[in-house]
Formats: structure tokens, sequence, C-alpha cells
């Protein structure tokens, strides 16, 4: 630890902390633009500029580290004077037109840099030279008239994303933020994950469907988790009017550290899905409204007089803990059912499950890929699935990673060279997916597992959807297509449907179907269920790597849709049950190949 | 002694700065008590006296020769020299006809636009002021109190020409800057 | 032989600046005079390129009399052309935010613009002719005004956070659900306003009483009228048909405004920047015609609120049914408007739907051109957009209200200044009568320069051969 | 030295931008990056090429040393100044009789150089200034001629050792369109990087243009100190850093100049085109038709034997006239 004089005040640090971290423990407020938390110090912008004792110069403070007893001074009239000179530099380069810009009054980093300097004017005139919108991407726009060149875009694309998109082309006062070799955004390498819009200062790059729908300021932020794959990234839910508006990465999140890929940010505000409304029981060809206890009733007569062995329940793996918990008591420890079902097919959650009861832990931590110098990359594609997986991986590769992927698990030789070479690597690590596991018996996945635990390898084990890994420590496994019963009971939740659920639920003669939206599904059923979505219903999740998330609620459900738990629960009453089964020690009792932190 | 005399006008804006000045309501009148309202947009004297007044107001950018004649007129008859609301101050929307020049937006008004009929052409009568490239009016005269603001809040109005008035140079920081 | 140069420099009391150029003949009387407006913008050509979704935040930058009328047309053009009509509630709220800009504009231009000339005269001394004057003349009528205006800017501030050019409303709906206790306040404070509404048309009806003479020569002249009407033919200020009425009060066409370029042209005149809408199949300048408060209650069968259709009434009679001809009477048309305004308030307020949460439509369908449509406080507004595949606009053509009303303002200063003004002593009373004849109309030069803004009146007086022979300032 | 160790030093070309002669720049556009200069600390002794501790020197440098193996440290300090030691290779141009690369001991004064080594001011001109150190150098005047040159008295004067670019300038010179012209170089070499750099250089560029062309405002002096000063004090690298030092140094001996083009639009050393005009003397014109038949633009009319005209208004100002005129008979005033 050292000691740093700011403006007067003595603050403790860390040693190799920046004269910026030292300002902001001591609670004085440095502008800058260019500096950015999460990525490399640049020292570009020159906003942050303060006086060091015994310095000939000013000194950028987001790159000059701190160092005992110095003494440094943030306020002084030639520190003000070099950040207005910025700023003014900065207003006369392009064109900013701040009463009509999407970041105005609030969100634009710029404009609350100059009026903490108490500007009201621009000494120096704009040159007004236009530069064309770049719209040609579906999800945000490019406005190269308000970029301020700071490149923290360009930064994260390829320092954090490891994309390398966005670069600059032309040098000095030509320069021009461009994507690739400077063709439409719409057109490029782009995977529309969104970083750059959340990581730029200004709004040069603009989100297209929350534009003008309100601040920062004016929207209520809800963290939650991200149920787009298995991660456990942490995002920030904000909304306004009980109206989901935009998703962004938390950026202290110990997985994603401030990221999310193109799913965890778009797809839920792409959601076009209409919304079950009310409960509904088939009338003939007809499905007509109802209120609950109708509907309750029918289901529960149903599931009386059918046999339990001629009963299937199916459940979504993005249904919290809690619903997976009251699922599992009611239909199999109560009803008995014949099959419990899980609605989609990925095995790797309940193999690594099966396998821990054999070998204990032997699996690491997600966060080992950001700091590995080869990985081997088995039977998952991260460029679709688990994309922040793969930007830990990407972002190492200028770095010298070495990287082998198998994304279809088809190239054998492919392990065998990794095998072989592995002594190479001082940090090595295997990620397997859902085609590996796919393609092999338990006998290769044994062999596999010894080889990697003698040769120090960390082994990533991806466990498919939001909550797969929760259920099948729970016993839910993926559903047994062979198996036909005459009744189905579906909790759907928000689930997409694909064609294996509707294969499923066609089946059976009586279908009860619990969903959120409208499906194929819901469509064939004989009762259906309103349900909540992921920002409606709150509850816990088990991450790829064992970690217990709460998906807290974001919105208010909408009427008359229930929460699993209290339909099942209600369900359950029908038959003089009352729900106990603690789902804490549901996950506590089971061994696990990776140690759970609850 | 006598009120201090204010005189205002308005150049390429949208008038929108003497809205936000009348939504001072009541405090007009309190206003009135402080100053003395000379040539405004909303009163009837044509002209900033020639004797000069002490503050003088100018909201709007200047994008046309007549504008020009106004602001200079307008600095050499006042003492002090507002400039109200971004138009005035930046340059405002409608500098972002520098990007394509006054030409080619006379042409689109005035040939291109699809309700045009025949007599579509553009109006060059002597009458009329020529265009110029649209700046700030600093960029022509000395501008001594900045009140940026699209448009700037009645209270920030109000605040100003109360300093002002008790023959204070305005700060104009925190709440009263607002560039929006 | 007349020689005199009047310049009345610029026209007060009226948003933006204009000219006027009258000609002389030998014998000191008027030979003709021209209307002037004297700016120019450019929107529509450097809104090209611009995502057609900001369009509802640059376009009221154009005028900030009336910004909510271009927040609104923008909004709508832009639901059309993306094809996400906003929920019932939106609508609503926008409708709300419209009122709230009427009785602003509205009781603005009566009691602080136009008022001066009415209440203190048109030959009162120009030095105190103003609101001031007005404050020290009748301050309690001062202050009522005043609090009208300001209840029309809480309205547009209750909902879009500030009364000049608001963020509320975008393509698909509003942004901001409205609060029970805005809407509490709201109509807490809404019969004082009503109240005020009518001492305006008492006191205006007094003035009517008292000036018969000259309302009956000031600028009475024929035209057609135009604006937007209910199915019923009701007034309508937010949204419908556009209905256009012969001078007979006849009506010759009723059309989507989205079909506008089938029905209306634009003539250019070489000496304005403000150019001539008329209604083509008459041509120009047969096909010329009015709008505003008084082209609007000429084309009106009704008024759907019970105090304004009162009024109406007394209106429709001025005229034994047919249109009412007297610019003038636009004061009067203008106060019946803000009563309707206000009575509308309350529907709205009281609608069941106005406190909902399901403000915005995200659902876009996307189509190649999109027309927004409006009543705005001087007339019907159009905003016209073509967008290309990624939502940016190509073509932007606006057609704003003041333009409508270019002819009728020539005509009535051509009018009124051979009525009033002779030469050779020229006193200054007739020149205010002559600013009063654009005064009435309530231009918003702003607007229609977007396109135009600057109209410093002058009046020029030339020999027969045109030349200019002496200057006089007033 | 006691040991059989030895190695090659092979000298490559580079990239080319003139920022990476920037030791940071230089390091990015060898790893293959933009060549942009990156904070110092680290400094590339510590953290250099691909992060490994870097020995970064001038091909000058490392083409003394093995000499300073071969002849001794005795010998080589033997030349040179108290604190600047050897010699410095310096490019000797502009209005001298010879031009050049030439390598003199540190201490040598500019005298010698510009006249001795130099051969003095070409055709009897008079000499104005001279730049040293390349385009971010400064401008010293008859005054300086006597320093020596070396780092400490160079850097005491208001300009560089720098590249060991050495321009002499007659007083056919313009100190204006000197200061325009070094800006323009170090305007378009900027990378772009640091704000002051990339936006201050082209600023300051825009108001020299202004001036030179006669367009000048009181202000832009004011505006002038303040982008200079600010610009050296807040980039990032040498290259902003030193930027305007050719516009500083000519507006602290050459202020006159700049006041002569903005306040009475005049060029006192007849260079800025839109300040002069070419006009015949009908005293020396002898009618030859030469200037008639090589004007561009057939601006000079006149018959042979005539006294000819310059048509002021077709004038390009290319100066071709004044170059061919064999009876100096076209003024420039």
């Amino acid at each position: 630890m050292i000691n740093v004089n700011i403006n007067g005040q003595i603050v403790e640090v860390e040693n190799g902390a920046t004269i910026l971290d030292a300002a902001k423990k001591a609670g004085a407020n440095i502008p800058s633009l260019c500096h950015h938390p999460k990525l490399h110090p640049y020292g570009a912008c020159r906003l942050c500029l303060v006086e060091v004792q015994g310095a000939r110069t000013l000194v950028p403070s987001c790159t000059a580290p701190a160092s005992d007893n110095m003494v440094v001074l943030t306020d002084t009239p030639r520190v003000k004077q070099a950040r207005k000179f910025v700023l003014s530099m900065l207003f006369s380069e392009r064109n900013h037109f701040c009463m009509y810009c999407q970041a105005t009054d609030g969100d634009c980093e710029l404009q609350n840099a100059a009026y903490a300097e108490d500007m009201t004017n621009w000494p120096f005139t704009p040159l007004y030279l236009p530069f064309a919108i770049d719209a040609s991407h579906p999800d945000f726009i490019l406005e190269n008239n308000r970029c301020i060149l700071c490149r923290r875009c360009v930064r994260v694309c390829g320092e954090l994303v490891g994309n390398f998109t966005l670069g600059f082309e032309e040098r000095g006062s030509a320069s021009l933020l461009v994507a690739d070799n400077s063709i439409p955004l719409g057109e490029s390498t782009c995977i529309s994950c969104g970083n750059c819009v959340q990581f730029c200062p200004t709004g040069a790059l603009i989100d297209r469907r929350s534009a003008y729908q309100g601040r920062q300021t004016d929207l209520t932020h809800t963290e939650s988790i991200c149920l787009d794959c298995a991660l456990g990234c942490v995002r920030v839910v904000l909304t306004r009017d009980n109206r989901l508006v935009r998703l962004e990465g938390l950026l202290d999140a110990e997985v994603n550290q401030g990221l999310l890929c193109g799913l965890g940010r778009y797809s839920p505000v792409k959601d076009q899905r209409k919304r079950v409304t009310t409960t509904m029981i088939r009338r003939g060809s007809q499905l007509v409204p109802a209120n609950w206890e109708e509907a309750l009733d029918v289901v529960a007569t149903q599931l009386k007089t059918i046999g339990s062995d001629e009963i299937s329940a199916y459940i979504s793996p993005r249904q919290s803990i809690e619903a997976l918990n009251a699922f599992v008591e009611f239909f199999r420890d109560h009803l008995q059912v014949r099959q419990l079902g899980l609605l989609n097919k990925d095995e790797t959650a309940s193999v690594s499950v099966r396998l821990a009861e054999e070998f204990g832990v032997f699996e690491s931590d997600v966060t080992v890929l950001s700091d590995c110098d080869a990985a081997l990359v088995l039977g998952a594609d991260l460029t679709d699935k688990h994309q922040v997986a793969g930007f830990m991986l990407k972002r190492q590769l200028p770095g010298g990673l070495k990287l082998f992927s198998d994304p279809d698990a088809t190239k054998p030789e492919m392990l065998e060279e990794f095998k072989n070479r592995v002594n190479e690597w001082q940090t090595p690590v295997m990620v397997l997916g859902e085609n590996f596991v796919k393609r092999s018996n338990l006998a290769t996945l044994r062999e596999l597992i010894d080889w990697v635990d003698g040769a120090h390898v960390r082994l990533v084990l991806l466990k498919g959807e939001a909550n797969a890994y929760a259920a099948a420590i729970n016993g839910i496994l993926p559903s047994d297509p062979s198996i036909s019963t005459k009744l189905a009971y579906m909790v759907v939740g928000d689930h997409y449907a694909n064609s294996n659920n509707i294969a499923s639920l066609q089946q059976s003669d009586f279908k009860i179907v619990q969903a959120a939206y409208q499906s194929e599904l819901t469509d064939i059923a004989d009762v259906v269920l309103p349900a909540m979505n992921w920002l409606e219903e709150e509850g816990h999740y088990l991450s790829t790597d064992g970690k217990l998330n709460l998906n807290h609620q974001a919105l208010q459900p909408i009427e008359l849709a229930k929460s699993t738990v209290e339909s099942v629960t209600r369900l359950a009453t029908k038959f003089g049950l009352t729900l106990t089964r603690n789902w804490m020690s549901a996950l506590t009792d089971q061994p696990t190949s990776i140690t759970l932190s609850l | 002694m006598a009120k201090p005399k204010v005189a205002s006008d308005w150049l390429a804006g949208c008038a929108g700065c003497h809205m936000s000045f009348l939504d001072m309501d009541e405090r007009i009148i309190e206003l009135t008590k402080l100053v003395e309202l000379r040539s405004t947009p909303i009163t009837d004297l044509k002209e900033p006296d020639e004797a000069g007044v002490d503050v003088g107001i100018l909201e709007g950018g200047i994008s046309n020769t007549y504008n020009e004649q106004v602001a200079i007129r307008m600095r050499k008859r006042s003492r002090i020299l507002v400039a109200l609301g971004d138009c005035a101050v930046f340059g405002g929307v409608p500098a972002m006809r520098n990007f394509y020049g006054a030409e080619a937006a006379l042409k689109r008004a005035y040939v291109e636009a699809e309700s045009n009929d025949d007599s579509a052409k553009i109006p060059s009568d002597p009458e009329l002021s020529k265009p110029v490239t649209v700046k700030p009016i600093s960029d022509l005269v000395k501008v001594d109190v900045f009140l940026p603001g699209c448009a700037p809040s009645a209270d920030a109005i109000f605040a100003v020409l109360a300093d002002l008035a008790n023959g204070k140079i305005p700060e104009v920081k925190d709440d009263l800057n607002d560039w929006h | 032989m007349t020689t005199t140069k009047i310049t009345i420099e610029p026209v007060t009391r009226i948003e933006g600046h204009a000219k006027i150029t009258v000609h002389m003949n030998e014998d000191g009387q008027v030979d003709h005079a021209y209307f002037h407006v004297n700016e120019f913008r450019g929107f529509e050509k450097f809104c090209e390129g611009r995502l057609v979704t900001e369009m509802q935040q640059i376009t009221p930058r154009i005028c900030g009399i009336c910004p909510v009328s271009h927040h609104l047309a923008a909004s709508k053009a832009a639901d059309a052309a993306l094809g996400c009509p906003p929920p019932r509630p939106a609508n609503l709220l926008r409708e709300l935010m419209h009122m709230g800009q009427i009785i602003q504009s509205h009781a603005m231009h009566f009691f602080e613009l136009a008022g001066p000339d009415l209440i203190l005269g048109f030959d009162h001394d120009p030095a105190t002719r103003n609101v001031v004057g007005l404050i020290n003349a009748d301050p309690e009528l001062t202050l009522k005004a005043i609090r009208l205006r300001k209840y029309g800017q809480a309205i547009i501030s209750e909902l879009g956070e500030r009364s000049i050019h608001p963020m509320f409303s975008i393509p698909g709906g509003v942004i901001r659900a409205f609060t029970a206790s805005g809407r509490e306040k709201l109509l807490m404070a809404l019969d004082e306003q009503i109240v005020t509404i009518q001492v305006g048309i008492k006191v205006f009806k007094e003035w009517m009483n008292r000036n018969m003479e000259d309302i009956n020569k000031f600028a009475v002249f024929p035209t057609g009228y135009l604006g937007l009407v209910t199915p019923h033919n009701s007034l309508e200020l937010y949204d419908g048909q556009i209905r256009l009425v012969g001078s007979n009060g006849v009506e010759l066409v009723k059309f989507a405004p989205k079909d506008y370029l089938d029905h209306i042209a634009e003539h250019v005149e070489n000496w304005s920047y403000l150019k001539f809408p008329y209604y083509k199949p008459l041509g120009f300048p047969d096909g010329a015609y009015r709008v505003g408060p008084l082209g609007r209650l000429n084309l009106v069968d009704q008024i759907d609120t019970p105090l304004a259709n009162e009024e109406f009434k007394l209106f429709k009679q001025l005229n034994h049914g047919l249109p009412v001809e007297n610019t003038l009477h636009y004061h009067y048309a203008r106060l019946i408007e803000t009563l309707f305004a206000a009575e509308r308030v309350r529907v709205l307020l009281n609608d069941p739907d106005i406190l909902s949460t399901d403000i915005l439509n995200t659902r876009q369908n996307p189509q190649e051109h999109g027309v927004g449509c409006i009543e705005a406080p001087r007339g019907t507004l159009i905003h016209d957009y073509h967008i290309n595949e990624n939502l940016q606009l190509t073509s932007v053509n606006l057609i704003v209200s003041t333009g409508h009303n270019n002819y009728a303002m020539c005509k009535a200063v051509d009018s009124v200044a051979k009525t009033y003004v002779h030469g050779p002593n020229v006193e200054e009373g007739m020149l205010n009568r002559v600013e009063h004849a654009i005064r009435a109309h309530d231009p918003c030069l702003s607007c229609s320069t977007h396109a135009v803004g600057q109209m410093p009146l002058e009046i020029d007086i030339l020999d027969p051969e045109g030349k200019l022979l002496k200057v006089l300032r007033r | 030295m006691g040991t059989d160790f030895s190695f090659d030093l092979e000298v490559r070309m580079g990239a080319g931008a003139f920022v990476c002669g920037e030791e940071t720049a230089l390091i990015a556009s060898i790893e293959g990056l933009r060549g942009e200069p990156r904070v110092r600390p680290p400094f590339p002794a510590q953290k250099g090429i691909w992060g490994k501790p870097s020995n970064i020197n001038n091909v000058e440098t490392f083409a003394n040393v093995p000499q300073i193996f071969l002849k001794g440290v005795e010998w080589f300090s033997s030349m040179g100044t108290e604190k600047s030691k050897g010699t410095k290779t310096f490019a000797l141009a502009g209005d001298v009789a010879h031009t050049g690369l030439i390598e003199v001991p540190f201490g040598t004064t500019l005298r010698e150089i510009v006249f001795d080594i130099g051969g003095g001011i070409k055709d009897g001109k008079k000499f104005k200034a001279v730049q040293t150190g390349g385009p971010m150098g400064g401008c010293l005047t008859e005054e300086n001629l006597d320093l020596a040159v070396d780092y400490e008295t160079l850097g005491q004067a208001g300009s560089i050792m720098g590249s060991g670019g050495m321009v002499v300038m007659d007083e056919d010179t313009c100190m204006v369109d000197i200061a325009r012209f070094f800006m323009e170089f170090t305007q378009d070499e900027s990378c772009g990087k640091c704000v002051p750099c990339r936006i201050g250089t082209r600023r300051i560029l825009e108001i020299l243009e202004r001036i030179c062309r006669g367009e000048g405002v009181p202000e832009d002096i004011d505006h002038l100190e303040l982008l200079c000063q600010q610009t050296i004090q807040d980039s990032l690298c040498g290259l902003g850093q030193g930027a305007a030092n050719p516009v500083v140094s000519t507006m602290k001996h050459f202020m006159d100049e700049y006041k002569a083009h903005i306040y009475e639009k005049r060029c006192p050393a007849k260079v800025c085109r839109s300040l002069i005009r070419f006009e015949v003397d009908p005293e020396n014109c002898t009618g030859c038709t030469v200037c008639a038949r090589n004007c561009p633009v057939g601006a000079i009319t006149g018959e042979r034997k005539q006294i000819h005209h310059i048509n002021d208004d077709i004038c390009i100002r290319c100066g071709i006239c004044h170059q061919v005129c064999k009876f100096d008979a076209i003024k420039i005033v």
C-alpha cells in the first residue's frame, strides 16, 4: 500500500493503482472520457490531466501510476484550463446537437463533463463537416457526427469481445470509426452483441429500440440473471411504466464483467410472441376462457381418473429452482407419474450429475477460460450459445492463445493432438458441450476425465439452458420420446416451443399446458394455464459452475398469470396436499461435479 | 434611479426562447417592476433605442443577411448582450443546413418538394434577404452572457434578467446551464 | 402625387418577422400591397438521412410556439411509416397534450399579441400598446389570461417534463404514463380556466359591438376553408379526415390526410419564401383557402362539447349560417376553440384509459411512406416522410399551418391597406391596422419558414414607375 | 571488451508514418498495430516491444556504437561540448549555397554551419532565419547565429536538435507562410489518438491558412496563442508537444509579419498569393512579349515593343511572368 496526497487529503491505495483510482478514493472528481474501468488504460482524451508536484507537464491520471507520497492537484486553474480546452476541441470537431440527441440530459459523458466545467458556450465554432449516419444495423445506429474518437467501442470490441469488427480508417483529424474495411455495420463481421453501444460515452452509438424512451435515471434498474444460457451472466433490466426498455450487462458481475451477448441483450426485447392472458378449457374444437378454479378442477379430475403410470409431466429448464422443486414434489413424490421430462435434449447437465457420483468434483469455474494459454472446445459452438465464454477465449487469441475448436465433436484427431501437446502449455483448459456428450458413451467420458485429472487440464462442462443443472440435480432429465402416456402436463413458462416438445405433447390424449406465450403447444392443449415470464416470476437459478443466482422480478405480472409454484401448489390442494419439500437441501443432498456455492 | 432598459429580438430560431420568457407567467409583472421592456417582438417599438439599452437579448443564430444587420445593431445599442438559447449560443438546429448549403436547401423546398406546382422556382426578389452560413451570434458580435438551452427554462431567464437588473453579471451554472 | 415611403420594421406581436410593400398610384391611393416572408431555414433538406425516429425531437425546433403540433405530427407520420399504431391510451395522452398547446397558444395570442389592439385600441400609443400596458390597464383580466396560458403549458410539462420542446411522444405511442396526482391537479384548476375563457368571449363581444363598422370593412373576402373533422363533421384538432368547403360553405372534398397530394398543390411567388397552397381542381388563386380558427369553424357542422357548441351557434348566426368572412372574427373563432379545448381536456382527463400504462406499441411493420396530419393552433399541419429500409428519411415534405393562410394574409394586407392607408399623411394607427391584418391570422412564421421566418413589415410607397422616393420610419 | 560475443545489427525500413519516429508508436507499428504512441510509463526499457524490455534508439545513435568500441571512449568524448559529446549529422537545406548532409562536432556555431559549410545565403540575399530539428523545431534568427549547436543551447533558444533538419531561410521568406507550411505537415502526420494534437493542430492550420488568405481577424492571434500553448502542454507524445513550435517561434520573432497579414492584409515577403499583385514596371518593360507568351491564363496583354499590362482579375499569381522576365520588369506589390 502507498500514500497519495490528493488536494491535500492523504489516501492509501494499492501499489500500482493509478492517480485516478486514488482520486476516486479521495472523492475528488476527475472527468474522463476515453477511460473505462473494464478497458486497458488508454490516455487519449487528455481530459483527466492533473498537476503532479515535481512533474514538468500535466499528467494523465487514468494511466499514470500513483507513487508513494505523490502530491496531486486536480482542480488548479492550469488543470481546469486544459480540461476546458480539450472539451472545446471536442465540441468543435464533429456535430453535436444536444437539443435532440438521444443521450442528452444525463446519459452523455461529454455533455456532463462540459456542465461540470460550467461551460456555457463553445469557444471554437464547429466546422460543420457532415458525416453520414450508418443505420444498416438492425439493433443499433452508428452516428459519426457525435463520435469523439475515444475508441471505447473499438477497445471493447477487441479487448473484451475479441471480435475486432470496429476500427479506425485514416489518421489524425481524418480518423473515422468504421466497421471492418469501412463497410456498413449491418454487412460487417459484427456479431451484434451491443457491448460497444453500452460502452459509448456519447450518442454516437444508439440503441434503436430504447432510443428516446428515457434517460438512465428515468428507468428502473433491476439486477437479474440472464436465462438465455447457463453461464450465469448478470444483466440489468431497465424498465419504465412496467415495460421492458433495454438490457445491459452488470459491470462488476463475476462471469460477464459487464458484457452480454446478442442473445442475452436483444432476444427478450425482440420477443414478439403474444401472451396467454386467461385460463382456457377445450370445448370440442374450441378453447374457451374459464376461471382458474374451473380449469384446475378439470385438471385435477383428469389426473385422478388417469392412472399415474399414464401421466407424463414436463418442465422447461428456464423455470426457477423453486418451480422445479414444487413440480418434483407434486408429480414425482406424490403422484409418482410415469416420467418427469425436461423440455430440452441437452444431456450435459444430467451426465455431469451422473459422473459426480463416481468422480466427485472434477469441473472448474467458467472464469478459468479468461486465463489460459491453450483451449480445446469440444462439442459446443461458442459463437451461438454461451457466447460470453467464447469472448473469454477469443480475446486471448492476439495474446497467443492456442485454440482448438471442434463444435460438432466430429474430429477425434483434434482431441488427440491436444492430448499429445498438453505439456507445451501452462494453463490448458477443455470445454465440453452438448454435441460431445451426445456422441460419447459414459466409458469415453470416464476415460477423458481420468486423463484431464492427470494432465492438470481444467475442465468446463457447459450445461445447456438456464436451470438444466438444477433440474438434473433434482432428477429431472431430458424427456424420453419413446415413452407415451394418456395425459401430459407441460410447464412451458416462457420457453420457446420446439418440435420435440410438440411431438411429446401430441402423444397424449389429454394435454395441459402452463405457458406465458401462445404457441403450437397452447393451440393443441385441452387446458391452458396463463404463466408468468422471466421478467415477472422471481426465483433462483444454478449456473454452469454451480453458482446460485437470484432472478429478481422486474415487471408486475399481467392479470391472471400465476407463478409455477402457485399454480402447482393450488393444484396440489385439490388433492388435499400441502407442498413442503425444501429446495435448498434437495440441492445439497446430491453429490455434484463442481462445488456449489449456495 | 431609472429601471434598466431591456430590448430583445429573434433571428434564426423558433421563438421558443421568447415563449420560455413568457413562461415566467406571473413573474412577468414582477419583472416589469425591475426592468423596462423596450423593443421586443411582443411590444410595438420597432428597434432598440438609438440612445442604447442596458440589456440586449438575441434569440436564434445568424442565418441570413437580415439577421446580420439586426445582430450588429443590437450589439451597437446594448451595454450587455445576452445570447439566449442554443441557436444563439451554438447555432442550433438551423445550423444543420450548413451540411448541405443554402442552395441545396432552397432547391429542395421550392423546386423539388412533392407538393410544388409548375410555378416552382427559388424566390429571388430583392426584397428578400439572402441566406448565409448559419453561425452562433458570437461569431459575428461580442457576447457578454451566454444562456444556452432549447429552450432555457423560465427560471433561468428570470434569474439572469434579475441579476442584470441588479447590475450583476449572472453566473450561468448548475440548473441554469442546460443545453437540452 | 404621393411620394412617401413608410417603413414599419418588424411586424410586432406576431411570431416571426414579415415585410409588406405597398405600391401607390398617382392619387396617393394604394395600388397594391404585397406580404413578403423573408427567411428560410431548410428543414426539408437537412432532415434527409436522419432517422424517422428522431423527427419528433428535431421538427419541434421549427416552432417554439406550437412545438407540440410538430412533435405529434412527426410522431403520427412515423407511426404510419413504421406501421406501429399507438394504443388507445397513448392517443388520449397525445391529444391531451395537444389541447394544452391549443389553450396556451390561443390564450397567448388573444390576450398578449392581439389583445393590446382590441382592449387598448388600434390607435393607442405604441410605446405602451403591449402586454405590459395591458397589465396596467386591466391587471385582473391580464392575470387571468396569464394563468390560462400557464394552465395550457402546465398540461404539456405535466406530460412532457417541459413546456417547450417536450419529450413525450415517440413512434408507436408515448414514453411516460400519466399520474393520478397530475390528473387531479389538472382537473382542479380547469373550472377557473373555463371561466376565464368565457370572460374573454364577453370582452370580445363588447368590443365587437363597439366596432361593427371596422369589423365589416376590415379585410372581408370569400375563400374556401380547410381543416380536419370528425366522421360527423364536428370540430376535430388531433386526428380525422381533411374537409374542404367552398366560399358558400358547401363541401368540395373530404379526404384522408395521406392523400393530400391528390388535392393540394403549392404555388411559389418570387417575392416570398412562404409558398401558397391551394385546392388543385380550382387552381391558383381560385383554389386558395383559409385555415385556423376561422377556417375550422366555417367548415364544421357542430362542436361536440356543450359550451363551445352554444357559442358556435351564435357564431354561425353572424353570417346567417354562411361562412364568416371577416378577418377580425378570427379572434372570436379562436376563443370558441379555446373553450372547446378546455372542455375536451375534461373529457380526456375523465377517460378511464388515461392512466393506463399500455402506452407504447413496439411491434413495427415498416412501410416506405407515412403522412402525419394535425390541426395546429394556426391550422392544418402536414408532415410527409419517405424512408428507406434502414428507417432513414429519403425525403421530407412539410406543409405548415401559416402557409395555407398565405394567400389570405396577402389579400387581407392588400384590402386593409386600400381601406385604411391614404397618402400623403399616413398615421401610425393606419399602419398598425395593416399589421393587425397579419396579426389577426396569428401567423407563425418560424413554422412557415421551416422553410421560412423573417418578416420585417415595411411599407414602400412607390411612384407609378415603381421608383422608391422617400423613406420615413415610424 | 574481453568477450568474444558478437552480433549483427540489421536496419529495416519502417512502415513510414512520421509519428513512428516516436518510440512507442514505432513499437506499435512493429507489433503490426496502428502507428500510435502509448502512454509512458511503462517505458520501453521496462515494457517495450511485445511487452518485453526493449532498447530503442535512433539509427544514428547505434551507428556511433561500433566506432566508440573501436576507437574508445576518450576519442569520442574528445569531440563535442560539456554535455553533448561527439558529432551530429544535419540535413542542411534551404537558401544556402551548398545544401546536403553534413556531420559536425557538437558545439559548432550556426554561423559556421550556415556561412562556412553552407557557403552563405544564395544569390547574395540576406539571412533571415534558420529552422532546426525538422517540422517540430523552432526558427532561430540573426541574434542566435553564434550559438553553439548542442542539445542544451538549442533548447534554451526555443528550438530542438530533433531529427537534425536544418532549413535556412533568406529575406524572401514569409514566416507566417513557413509556419503554415510546417503546420500543414504535422497536422497531416498527427496520428489522431489524443484530442489536443488531433484537433489542435487542425484548428491552428485553419487559422494560419485564413491569415495567409488575408482573411485573418484580430482574435486569431489570441486563438493561436491559446491553441499552441495547450496543444504543447496537453498532447500525448512528442509530435503534438512539438507541433506548434514553428508557430510559437515565428510569432515570437516575427509578430510584425503576422500583424501585417491580419491588419494591413499585406505579406511583407510578398509570398502569400492572395496578398500580392503582379505589375509591369513601364520603366523596364521592353515589350518582348515573353511574359505574355508564358502566362498560363492569358492575363497579360500588350503589343510587341509596347509596354505590357497584367489584368489582375484574370491573374492567378503563379509568378511565372516574374521568373521569365529578363528585364526585371515584373514587380510584386
